[in-house]
């Protein structure tokens, strides 16, 4: 029989809580740039370093420029994920390029990272008939199958459990691969959660688990969210290695990314990670902060910006200087403007795109209802804008 | 009376059943101090106290879970699941636990006191995930009551009466016309009946049938027919579960003909119960077959919404062929 | 050929599948070293190891998130779901994630893989919780296909049709004949086609449509039909969704009556959607109402299981109605 | 804002996995009876005692009495809780009778305990029409209005959830009542679990958690349900008061038991109690262990028998004699098979029950349905004999 317990016996009443359980904050750098004293800094080179920078600096100055193009009208939604670039960003700078991602939606620095092209994130954002997904979800719903990111869904945390699943996959076509999926503390509440990490340990998979903790879900703090010291406790509920980060270091979550995987792939133990941050935008751009939390509170989390303590610790590793980055933002700033003209006048998706992919092949009652509704369009082609100039040619 | 959009005659009924009944207890993502993120709660909190307005942590299946608890104990648990897209976690508390509760324990114990309020609906370039018309998934469930209101008068009176109703109910809001409806809404506490569909326009022709925010999408469709000289006959069938039959019988029975129309996919739409229930009842009086026009048999779509949606323009064309059969 | 119950033509399936292909993987509670409940999966972990056929925790939404990402991956994901009353915790896995997978990224994923495979129906005193028909549930959600096997024949073929279709399917199996159901089945590889109802008898005076254990229901009942000189054709829908209308409307043309049985609650069953469809096709056809016999509008009973179902009596009575229109 | 972290930084890169967290397991008495050195005995009189023990007692006749009758055929299911009683019965022995109950399914220890009648418990065993529950669900879906105790439902972990919304009722109401839902290490992993867990801690409920972990679940053992030391860790990730006691010793669940609903009534502290212990018998009538376990785990689990461990306890009181017991089950046996023998018996529920209780008044629609089937009863009353008889009077 099989009670896990290796068993000690106690004769007094005593209930337990945890309260003793403190998990501490891994942290590299300070704001300043400079090492904690006695810190283990991860090995990286320039190049990496470097590429890194230029990712974060990518998402920045997307999310600053599409958050404005959406303010204009130009864009029906948007979410950002300003203040999370660190953790975004270095988590996928600790992988192998195929290493499954299965992300929520503020994770656009982790394809930024990839190499996913200004061109292809807007194709996504404006639903044209470029876009990988065919116009058929919300902007921010990126996906890329050559790049191993899985497209993004709006319910929250089903990737959790198809994390484990995609990643015992892995495991058994000997791939040497892991899965990492991210999620956020207040998606952490869904039973998904729950079955996601139980299997994962009882079934060893390498699958690791990355919790960004920026403190809301949408209006909720995470005092309404949980009652207990954050979310990487429940790691040990389940007998799972866990470690918690500060999300703004990207060199802390870089190196604990890289432990994860290695214990990941080469011991089939899957890992939870933990990275403290704070979303500095609104949840997204139908959002509006200012009716559930202060200024203050966002100003204080300001000065922690990830983007600045990384900087500086790349100009002190004089890897980087004040020039060289102001013209890369200037530089970016451009790209995005100029990807965005091109891709906001691209058209949408044929009519046909309508019924692809509801199976393999389309069953012949779609075939039927696409007939039908392409007849309609002729009967009245003004009502149709999108779709009717396109239909019975291109 | 008062001017009110829908999303203000929902917010208006809930503060006056908290108001009249201390056992109202209003709880779901967001709901707390900021009032939802459609501000359908707004004020309640401060009104209320944190322990009858609140947050919960984003667990649709642990909120239901809560909620059929907290109803069992007595209390009218009014929760709130964000889009209706996401009211699939909570599926098995709703359909094994919330519909079949006092069944099973031969009325010792009911959840009659849950209300489950949920905004559906497309129209709002939401794609998949913020556009989902899922009421006939509930409407296969005996046990619940499924309640959609068309306009902000029609909301305040079913919601209250929703709220009251000895049984569980899942009450889906139009948010494509949260704002957008307008109308004049009485001041005071009043109910409007369940399982009781409203004749919303007299015809002779065809009678057109739909709920929520479809209402509107027809109504403009019978305007079209009207300028035919086709008369139609408008029914809100707002109680989906259990549903009018008789009201609709009686209308088919004059007009002669058919048609339904809803958001949710065709197949396996509640219009399909609709139709196999009146071609039985009504099968002498049928000139032509029960149309229905309905969201395509695809996943919710974004860019090509407007080509997807059972638009006025399609249920004109349905009308026209019903007519000329 | 064999001779083999529906259980062993299950087993025999899954063997086959498992033995052809490494791909596939098996996994449930308590599916491993026991075999399942039902012994549906008797041995496999035995010949092809622990990796390939496994327990799971006792977690529904769990062993559909991780089937999906496991069909994601390129695996043909088969997950069993004790009952078909406990598929609920995972609605929303099947529903907003399975059945839109492929669609929402434009096809650069799919988890066209995925089988689940479930047993269903009532008959064999399980009450509210053991006795469920839940398949109108999921015939409202584009994307899936759902499959009802009557006999062991049809089970093996369709199974093995079901876990190589590059579409996620909902398998439900008819467990009150699992064992009684007995025939001769090809010890081969072979598959029959999805998506195609089957004409099992022909005949003149009426079609009788049903799927799963209740074609033992029709048949009776035809057999009874048949003795008062009414001739009835019988038609097997096999697929429900996508279902093939195109087999069942040229029967209805011929016969001009239809009469559709399912064990499920009659207010939105898949009856619904045949009729609404079928009328709309066939209506210069039709001679009388098309007829529905189905489960009560009420949750699985126990002591009263008798009177709830559809019985063959009912069905019989109905053909009665329907030809004496 | 507010993540919930009392931070401390560390500099080091180290993952934990709760290895070094160990839940001792409290325990009273020895299997002869005698209390551990130094153990906490809790305070309670003979008769207390001693409604306890025959509690246990009228729980295991009626068990092995009514799985007899299943197997001859007279009743179409059956659950034991055989080895389970010190946790069925202590439980509920420490409780108001007026706490709410809402168990899974093996907890038919507490309801003895709480009074329920043989008669009782064998209209629901028989389905007849003086069943509460009118004949509709399985064999052991018991429920008592009058004794709190919630109507079993067979989807599990279903009550989880619904336990924390009926104590935040109560809390409301100011009753200075809690609510008990138990279920099995195997319900446990439901993602209802997390989610009841997770919302009782944050919005601070008087519920207790009680969780029977007998080792497996159907056939499949814990080993193979989850990776951890058990359930009991699962709690410190939601920060929530936890214990660990010996499920086979009524005195340790009885103590464990009082002190989490003082906790949980007096200070709002959810807690969650994990009792260790066996499933001897069957998982149900339906199942045949050998299939799945020896004879010999099962042996060296009889011998620690609850009954035999607190009836030891007893004796060394003399609270009790070896012929009172013997009267005791003789006594049991006999009045288990004379209620057996009324109930199998009585009629079955009207027809007319068939369509109550849908909703609080049957719609028309139900009644014409309704109407329709006694018609067609009438037709053929042999068809359904156990409704034709009485469909026209009664
Ligand atoms: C199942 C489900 N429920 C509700 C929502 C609506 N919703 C979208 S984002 C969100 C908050 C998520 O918060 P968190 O997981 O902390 O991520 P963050 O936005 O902070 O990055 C909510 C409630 C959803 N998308 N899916
Ligand atoms: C949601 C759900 N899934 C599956 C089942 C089938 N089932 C009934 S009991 C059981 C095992 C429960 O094990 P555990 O929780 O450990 O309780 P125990 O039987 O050991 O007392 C299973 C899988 C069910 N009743 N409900
Ligand atoms: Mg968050
Ligand atoms: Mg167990």
């Amino acid at each position: 029989m099989s009670t896990a317990t290796r068993e000690r016996a106690v004769h007094q009443l005593e209930f337990m809580r945890g309260d003793e359980l403190q998990i501490p904050t891994y942290k590299v750098v300070k704001q300043d740039g400079t090492p904690y004293k006695g810190a283990q800094v991860p090995d990286l080179d320039q190049a990496l370093a470097l590429k890194i920078y230029r990712s974060m600096a990518r998402t920045r100055v997307l999310d600053e420029r599409m958050l404005a193009a959406q303010r204009q009208g130009r864009l029906s939604f948007y979410m950002q994920s300003t203040g999370e670039e660190a953790t975004t960003v270095g988590f996928a700078a600790a992988l192998e390029d195929d290493d499954m991602i299965m992300a929520q939606y503020r994770e656009q620095g982790a394809l930024v990272f990839r190499g996913f092209t200004l061109d292809e994130f807007m194709n996504q954002l404006f639903s044209n008939e470029q876009d990988y997904g065919k116009g058929r979800q919300m902007p921010i719903h990126y996906g890329s199958r050559q790049l191993h990111y899985m497209t993004i869904s709006s319910p929250l945390a089903t990737q959790i459990p198809q994390a484990t699943g995609y990643a015992y996959g892995q495991k058994l076509a000997g791939d040497k691969r892991c899965t990492v999926t991210v999620f956020g503390e207040g998606a952490a509440s869904e039973g998904d959660f729950h079955a996601a990490l139980n299997m994962a340990s009882v079934l060893k998979v390498p699958v690791i688990f990355l919790c960004r903790n920026n403190g809301y879900a949408i209006s909720t703090p995470s005092s309404e969210q949980f009652a207990a010291d954050g979310i990487a406790p429940r790691a040990l509920g389940y007998r799972m290695h866990a470690i918690r980060v500060d999300g703004n270091d990207v060199l802390a979550v870089y190196a604990a990314m890289q432990e994860a995987r290695r214990l990941a792939v080469e011991e089939n133990e899957p890992v939870l990670i933990e990275a403290m941050s704070y979303r500095l935008a609104a949840h997204s751009s139908s959002d509006d902060p200012s009716g559930y939390r202060s200024k203050k509170e966002e100003e204080k989390w300001r000065e922690k910006d990830p983007l600045v303590r990384f900087k500086n610790w790349l100009l002190k590793r004089k890897w980087w200087s004040e020039e060289e980055d102001s013209a890369l933002f200037e530089r970016e700033r451009q790209a995005v403007l100029e990807a965005l003209k091109a891709a906001e006048h691209r058209p949408a998706p044929m009519v046909d795109e309508m019924i692809t992919d509801v199976y393999d092949q389309p069953t012949a009652h779609l075939t039927e209802q696409l007939e039908q509704l392409k007849a309609h369009i002729r009967r009245y082609p003004d009502a149709y804008p999108k779709t009717s100039g396109r239909i019975d040619h291109g | 009376m008062a001017k009110m959009n829908l999303l203000q005659a929902v917010n208006n009924a809930l503060d006056i059943a908290m108001a009249a009944d201390d056992k109202v207890i209003c709880f779901g993502e967001d709901v707390g101090s900021f009032g939802g993120v459609f501000r359908a709660t707004s004020h309640l909190q401060e009104k209320y106290g944190r322990d009858r307005c609140f947050n919960t942590p984003l667990v649709e299946q642990g909120i239901i879970g809560f909620a059929n608890g907290l109803a069992a104990q007595g209390s009218r648990a009014v929760a709130e699941i964000q889009f209706a897209d996401y009211i699939f976690p909570a599926f098995d508390q709703i359909v094994n636990e919330s519909a079949k509760f006092r069944y099973r324990s031969g009325n010792l114990f009911d959840v009659g006191g849950l209300t489950i309020r949920t905004p559906y609906g497309g129209g709002i370039a939401g794609g998949h995930y913020h556009s989902q018309s899922p009421e006939a998934y509930f409407a296969h469930t005996p046990g619940l009551k499924v309640v959609v209101p068309r306009n902000p008068h029609q909301a305040k009176g079913l919601l209250l009466a929703s709220i009251r109703d000895p049984n569980p109910v899942v009450f889906f809001e139009p948010k494509r016309i949260y704002r957008a409806s307008v109308g004049e809404v009485p001041e005071e506490d009043y109910q409007l009946p369940l399982g009781e569909a409203e004749v919303t326009r007299e015809g002779s022709d065809i009678t057109l049938l739909a709920w929520g925010a479809q209402m509107e999408i027809i109504e403009k469709a019978a305007e079209m027919a009207d300028k035919d000289g086709v008369s139609c006959e408008l029914i809100d069938l707002r109680t989906i579960l259990p549903w009018d039959v008789d009201t609709v019988a009686a209308s088919v029975q004059k007009t002669g003909r058919l048609l339904i129309s809803h958001e949710a996919p065709l197949t396996g739409g509640f219009a399909g119960e609709i139709a196999a229930a009146i071609q039985e009842r009504c099968f002498l009086y049928l000139e032509s077959p029960i149309a229905r026009v309905c969201g395509l048999d695809t996943p919710y779509p974004l860019a090509l919404e407007k080509e997807y949606m059972a638009d006025h323009l399609k249920v004109y064309e349905a009308i026209k062929a019903s007519v000329q059969f």
